[in-house]
């Protein structure tokens, strides 16, 4: 069987879409749910333990050899994204119960489970995949699920914001579409390893670049790069809170992982960095998503939406990694991938836990919260530590390497801007921790502490903010293995 | 007991004396004989390292490799033992003195109180043994952080804005100057772990260098030198025992060993004396030195002036550190003892006089020395330890400090050093000689009843004044890990 | 009422052709265009059809609603299910090749189970579609 | 015969450009969405051009299977690929129109319109 | 010859979408619409792609139309009248549109038989030995069932995810919300007009019912 891991990874959760939408009972279709996601970060840690070493798995689909059929192909790369997204997913569906319980009425919630183990499907499944076309397959399974899992929200601008999202996303997508169909009218071929040993002789066409700029707009639509992240605000902060959590700590990073495929193995770092000079443009653009939208994001009233934009500027900072185009920069990138995954995570679920009891997100709604929910805003006090960078969370790692590749480039006013950035994290995150702590509480409105169905998964992101922080012995290698592929270095 | 074992110790049994004073938060005078007892035997622990030190024998206790290449250790020297000593010895003690002044002064949640203190002397103990710059990166903001709750004690609006001056200048020094000098450290020597001698000689160009002196030399912001200082008169809303140890003596003292350690053992001192920015940096020191002098002078307020006065004495050391001779390090070093013991005893003091008089202006403590004797003659020892002056310890930090200037040839340092005493003479003087000479004044509110601060406060003065004085007399093992220090 | 018989009885007509012609489209696709896409847009037709002459009502109580997710939901899992099995059988996931003695016989099986795959779930899901939309008004149309 | 040879794409990207601008330009939701699968219909015309060879006829293989090889070498086929990957586009698209129209739906029943603009101001008054 | 059908219905598509851009009853623009999918449907025949031609005409026209008429009976039929002359799009879609011409300028000739997407090893497998690996004549079928068997089984899953979505947004009438009354659940209506993030209360802590029978799926 574990053979068929590649496929079985995503095929399993694909099963189980159909089989929870049909079933009527709540807890099994989100029992189901919850084996979908275990099953998937069982098959992920599985995938990594075989590619840590530099192995390349290659499963062919259909039994066609590749480029003829399509080809599953994991490195440490992908392994490496997968297991985040698997890793997020099986935390936050166990988490998801008792919130989508008080947030989305009980007779949709099977069908919303269905949906969540789609969107969980699309993502590993583009992850997975060595094929630029099922790539765009999947990402509108993941796509459509998500704008429908957004819509869910309370408030009536879940749904426009879930219409904006779709807008936005869909141009993403056509022009990724196009870019692969100029790539194809050039090469003859979808598979990514025979296109990036086809293309460098058709590199000095003019359909190449263009092709390049396509599919680079279309994925920084999808990953919210500034300034194409107007839709991102919106999404975050109207879905219900079990989804925000998921998709926050997921669904960029699929996307970042998609345009580092092709940026380094499909077009080739050379191509992309010398030729086309992407990092003249991605640098600049990192920058002002992180101080801009930190900027914006110190001004929110709702903290959903407040850490929203905190995700557009720490999306900043994993492209200011791909931009430095060397080894420190990308595993900088890499490991940020993983580490703002779990942050965010357990921030948005730090969040769905006063929603769940408090009933909004404001920051004047935390008022006293610190007393009344101890565990909920603990968390969220650790989560925020770890976005600022503070030593021993995972914000901290990410922080230490991307100054430290900055530094290698000789950019040391890039340095001394991320630390501006998280310097205005301070000011965001304590804003909502001064509240909760030093505001007294109003009287008697009888918020108690969260149902430790929500607590304990909560609990364990915070646990992995913290272990990886002190131990990022793991995360390092196999960001640096991945980062080494993906320039095409060997060691 | 094993050196390892009493490092590991020192950082870990404050954080369980936490734990437990949170679990005995119902019983109160077991919750605070907690860490009274925890203390004492940690002091007894340290002390026994002086063997070790003494030896010259290297103990290094790496507890994980973080990233490759960097990880949290713990390593027994000199300058981290001094400074271990005189936190473990003030622990108790300033527990004592708190028991007394949280209950007269009827303070709410008391148990999270002690337990952040607990944790916060566990993080400044961290500070002391740390073997490289990201483990003392790491308990320097643990430090900042836990002090936090300690500083915003009171929940009000002025605690509220004091806590964003406190965090908002240590955070913002610390990770936009002091994180970016160390990660440069990394990159440019592959390494952070302290050598004594230093790291960093031809590793880099001097321009990135003298950069890097300055990025550690602001980036500490516990250090206080100006224009960062602010945070030290914000963070004095706190309770006083809180001001005493940690704004006196742990929080500060953190920062000045930084920015010692970084001297010795990231820079050395051969290399600091070529660089040519250390001597502009001793002059910053001198001018916080001499203009926080000043600003104490005009405040009224005992508590303020005694935080003016700390950023003064503060920059005594940071200007040992940038004389960059053994004059100068040992100077600095013993300053961190001797202006400890001194500065405690200022604190609990101005704290006993809140406490029973309920009084924190100088304006109106006409007279009250004569209800209060005991409480005013430890203040006037504190100040002759600050001033400088015999019978106090602080006469041979300062005497040392004054030779490293000549040494170093600066005479006009010696002279900041010189009015900057005669200025203490003055601002500090004032209280005692106010409290005993003046008659009471006429319009005086003051209760009738005002008589000496409850008995644990006392007892935590006499031990802290005696010591002060003791000092002068023997300083002991200050002088001596100091000269370990320097003499390779 | 007279030209709604009129209607009625055309549409009765028609729609049993429409099914059989999805049908031919369906099982022709293997020789000319056509496919189980085609053939589950004209099977919905069909029914949509007959949701516009005799009311979203009475089309209702001959296709449920649920069973239009059900079909839905029947076809993926019937397009996966192959999959399962040629990898039960000891092959790649959707390899055809050993759902049958040889290869081609193999693979003629297994297009036309993926084929119905599709086919059930296009009906599903474009008459679930119709009937969401329909439906948003009011059933009695 | 280079100028003709392009035309065709040259017309393809004219539709595509002018299904973009009506997304991104009209405010009305439905109209986005007309305008949005005008852009994907363009674009599937650009994919089916490429697998056109002239002269060439429907990938569908003439003779019986059983000579379908040498068959296949007398014949010339367009490409099937590209036709493969527009099938799924379009199910892709009609996919997205859906969900979008039963966005737009629930929309109107929420704000009482569809025009981006009115519905931009109700909810900056709230 | 052909070229001329192609021209001529690529113009007309053009027109078409010109049209459909002019117009603010939307009601015509949905019926341009699929107009103008079925006449892509004949440039597509006229490319050689029948299978495709049958499916945009099966959905462009069919499908598609149907559910934009569905939903114009429910939202109007008219667009109202942009309050200005939208320039940034129209900068944006002539820098877009510009780089497309440029980067197209050498793409290889329209339908030259040594293009490298004839050429591709891929095209000739499929067309040479799909006959024998598989054994059907419609090599698009062969290709979308087997060889990119797996591409298709996406598509299903896709349109499957679609129906997922509609139906959590449509099936059940009006925005229902589930409010705790203190002793049980009532299920509120929302009031379009009256919605507020803010004044969203969700009350103490209901007992919920565990797994609610009725709950589940699609029945509208």
């Amino acid at each position: 069987m574990s053979d068929h891991l590649p496929v079985l990874l995503v095929v399993v959760p694909l099963i189980a879409a159909p089989i929870a939408a049909l079933i009527r009972s709540v807890r099994l279709s989100w029992l189901i749910a919850c084996g979908a996601s275990w099953w998937a970060l069982y098959a992920a840690w599985g995938l990594l333990s075989r590619v840590r070493g530099g192995e390349v798995i290659s499963y062919a689909l259909g039994g066609w050899p590749a480029p003829y059929g399509i080809e599953y192909r994991v490195d440490a790369v992908n392994a490496w994204v997968i297991l985040i997204v698997a890793a997020i997913a099986s935390v936050a569906t166990p988490y998801a119960y008792q919130s989508v319980r008080r947030e989305v009425e009980s007779d949709r919630v099977s069908l919303f489970y269905s949906a969540w183990i789609l969107c969980l499907t699309g993502l590993l499944g583009i992850s997975v995949t060595g094929d630029v076309f099922n790539v765009f397959v999947f990402l509108e399974i993941s796509s459509l699920s998500a704008y429908a899992l957004i819509s869910l929200g309370q408030d009536r601008r879940a749904l426009t914001s879930a219409y904006q999202y779709l807008i936005m996303g869909s141009i993403g997508a056509t022009f990724i579409v196009i870019g692969i169909g100029l790539m194809y009218i050039m090469t003859g071929t979808l598979n990514m390893m025979d296109l990036s040993e086809r293309l460098p002789a058709v590199m000095d066409t003019r359909a190449i670049p263009v092709a390049f700029a396509f599919l680079t707009v279309g994925f920084s639509l999808k990953l919210a790069l500034f300034p194409l992240h107007l839709w991102l605000p919106n999404a975050y902060t109207f879905a219900p809170s079990a989804v925000t959590a998921f998709i926050a700590a997921t669904a960029t990073k699929v996307a970042v992982y998609m345009m580092l495929r092709f940026f380094f193995t499909v077009f080739g770092a050379a191509f992309a960095f010398d030729v086309m000079q992407v990092d003249l443009i991605l640098l600049p653009l990192a920058l002002v998503a992180i101080l801009s939208t930190s900027l914006v994001a110190i001004h929110q009233q709702n903290v959903k939406r407040l850490l929203a934009y905190s995700s557009v500027a720490q999306i900043g900072y994993m492209i200011l990694g791909v931009s430095l185009a060397s080894v420190a920069g990308l595993t900088a990138g890499l490991l940020h991938l993983f580490n703002h995954a779990l942050m965010k995570g357990a921030l948005f679920m730090a969040m769905g836990c006063v929603m769940y009891r408090v009933g909004s997100v404001r920051i004047d709604a935390m008022a006293g919260l610190g007393k009344k929910m101890p565990w909920t805003m603990a968390a969220f006090v650790v989560g925020g530590l770890s976005i600022i960078g503070v030593p021993l969370t995972v914000g901290f790692i990410s922080k230490w390497y991307l100054v430290q590749a900055a530094l290698a480039a000789g950019l040391w006013w890039v340095a001394a801007l991320v630390m501006v950035g998280s310097l205005m994290a301070v000011i965001y995150i304590w804003r909502v921790v001064e509240v909760a702590y030093l505001s007294p509480a109003p009287d008697g409105d009888g918020v108690a502490e969260a149902p430790l169905a929500m607590l304990i998964p909560l609990w364990v992101l915070v646990a992995a903010n913290v272990y990886f922080g002190v131990n990022a012995g793991l995360t390092t290698e196999v960001a640096t293995r991945a980062a080494e592929i993906l320039m095409g270095v060997t060691s | 007991m094993s050196p390892v074992t009493v490092i590991l110790a020192a950082v870990l049994l404050p954080v369980l004396a936490a734990g437990l004073v949170l679990f005995l938060g119902r019983w109160p005078n077991l919750r605070e004989a907690v860490p009274i007892a925890t203390g004492t035997a940690l002091f007894a622990m340290i002390y026994s390292l002086m063997d070790v030190v003494r030896s010259g024998e290297v103990v290094r206790y790496s507890l994980i490799e973080v990233v490759p290449g960097v990880d949290l250790a713990l390593h027994i020297e000199p300058l981290g033992v001094l400074f271990a000593l005189v936190a473990s010895f003030l622990w108790p003690v300033t527990t004592l003195y708190a028991v007394g002044y949280m209950r007269g002064h009827h303070e709410e949640n008391q148990t999270r109180f002690f337990t952040f203190f607990a944790i916060s002397i566990g993080a400044a103990m961290g500070v002391a043994f740390s073997a490289n710059l990201f483990t003392l990166f790491a308990f320097y903001e643990v430090l900042t952080l836990c002090t936090f709750p300690l500083v915003t004690h009171h929940q009000t609006e002025e605690a509220r804005n004091a806590g964003r001056i406190y965090l908002g200048i240590l955070l913002t020094t610390s990770i936009a100057f002091q994180l970016l000098a160390i990660i440069w450290a990394w990159q440019v020597a592959g390494t952070v772990d302290f050598v004594r001698g230093g790291f960093l000689e031809g590793t880099a160009s001097p321009l990135v260098l003298n950069v890097l002196l300055v990025l550690f030399v602001f980036g500490v912001g516990k250090a206080a030198v100006m224009p960062f200082h602010r945070w030290l008169p914000a963070a004095m809303v706190a309770p006083t025992p809180v001001s005493a140890l940690l704004h006196a003596v742990a929080v500060v003292k953190a920062g000045v060993f930084t920015v010692l350690k970084v001297a010795v053992y990231v820079f050395g001192l051969d290399l600091m004396g070529e660089l040519a920015v250390t001597p502009w940096l001793a002059w910053t020191a001198a001018a916080t030195i001499l203009i926080g002098s000043l600003v104490a002078f005009t405040k009224d307020n005992l508590k303020a002036r005694l935080a003016y006065s700390t950023i003064s004495q503060l920059s005594y050391i940071v200007l040992g550190a940038m004389l960059a001779n053994a004059y100068g390090i040992i100077g600095g070093g013993m300053h961190i003892a001797m202006h400890a013991f001194g500065k405690i005893t200022l604190f609990f003091a101005a704290g006993a006089i809140m406490v029973a008089a309920h009084e924190k202006k100088i304006s109106r403590m006409h007279g009250l020395g004569r209800t209060m004797p005991f409480t005013f003659g430890a203040f006037f020892i504190g100040s002759l330890s600050i001033i400088g002056v015999p019978p106090a310890g602080g006469s041979w930090s300062k005497w040392y400090l004054g030779m490293g200037t000549m040494e170093a040839g600066q005479v006009g340092l010696l002279a900041v050093l010189m009015v900057s005493s005669l200025l203490g003479l003055v601002y500090l003087l004032e209280v005692p000689i106010r409290a005993f000479f003046s008659p009471p004044p006429p319009d005086s509110r003051r209760p009738d009843d005002v008589h000496e601060a409850p008995l644990p406060v006392l007892i935590a003065i006499g031990i802290t004044a005696t010591a002060t004085v003791a000092l002068f007399v023997n300083p002991g093992p200050f002088h001596e890990l100091m000269t370990l220090l320097v003499t390779p | 009422m007279d030209d709604q018989i009129i209607l009625r009885l055309a549409a009765k007509t028609l729609i049993p052709f429409i099914l059989v012609f999805a049908l031919y489209v369906q099982f022709h696709g293997d020789y000319g265009p056509g496919g189980g896409f085609q053939a589950g847009v004209i099977f919905a037709a069909g029914f949509v059809l007959y949701a516009l002459v005799f009311g979203l009502r009475r089309t209702v109580q001959v296709m449920p609603p649920w069973v239009t997710l059900a079909c839905g939901a029947a076809g993926v899992l019937l397009y996966a299910g192959v999959g399962v099995v040629t990898m039960a059988l000891g092959s790649e996931y959707l390899n055809y090749n050993v759902l049958a003695h040889d290869p081609e016989h193999g693979q003629h099986y297994g297009i036309l189970l993926v084929e119905l795959g599709v086919l059930i779930t296009v009906f599903g899901v474009m008459l679930g579609m119709f009937y969401a939309f329909a439906g948003r008004r009011s059933l009695d149309g | 015969m280079n100028i003709l040879g392009h035309f065709n794409y040259w017309i393809v990207i004219v539709l595509m450009m002018m299904g973009f601008y009506t997304v991104i330009s009209r405010g009305n939701l439905v109209k986005k969405l007309i305008g949005l699968s005008l852009f994907q219909t363009s674009v599937f015309i650009l994919y089916i051009s490429a697998g056109k060879i002239t002269g060439g006829t429907a990938p569908i293989l003439i003779d019986d299977h059983g000579e379908a090889a040498e068959a296949a070498s007398h014949v010339l086929y367009s490409n099937p690929l590209p036709h493969v990957l527009i099938l799924t586009a379009i199910v892709v698209g009609i996919a997205t129109t859906a969900l979008g129209l039963s966005l737009v739906v629930r929309i109107n029943e929420a704000y009482g319109t569809v025009e981006e603009e009115v519905i931009h101001n109700r909810d900056e008054s709230l | 010859m052909s070229t001329v059908i192609d021209i001529t219905l690529l113009t007309f598509l053009a027109v078409t979408a010109l049209a459909i851009i002019r117009t603010r009853n939307l009601f015509a623009a949905v019926m341009l619409a699929g107009i103008y999918s079925l006449v892509s449907a004949g440039l597509f025949t006229a490319l050689d792609a029948v299978d495709v031609a049958f499916t945009e005409a099966a959905v462009g026209a069919g499908i598609s139309t149907v559910l934009f008429l569905g939903t114009l009976a429910l939202v109007g039929w008219e667009e109202e009248k942009p309050a200005h002359q939208p320039i940034l799009p129209l900068v944006v879609v002539v820098l877009t549109g510009g780089a497309l011409v440029w980067g197209t300028s050498d793409l290889p000739p329209f339908g030259v038989a040594t293009n490298p997407v004839h050429e591709s090893p891929i095209a000739e497998r499929y067309i040479e030995e799909s006959g024998h690996e598989i054994g059907i004549p419609n090599i698009v079928t062969s290709v979308l069932a087997s060889y990119r068997g797996y591409d298709t089984m996406g598509e299903a899953t896709v349109i499957f995810t679609a129906l997922v979505g509609v139906l959590l947004l449509l099936a059940h009438g009006p925005h229902p919300r589930r409010v705790w009354e203190g002793d049980r659940w009532s299920t509120k209506w929302d009031d379009p007009q009256l919605q507020d993030e803010d004044d969203e209360t969700l009350e103490g802590d209901g007992p919920f019912e565990s797994d609610s029978p009725e709950g589940g799926s699609a029945n509208g």
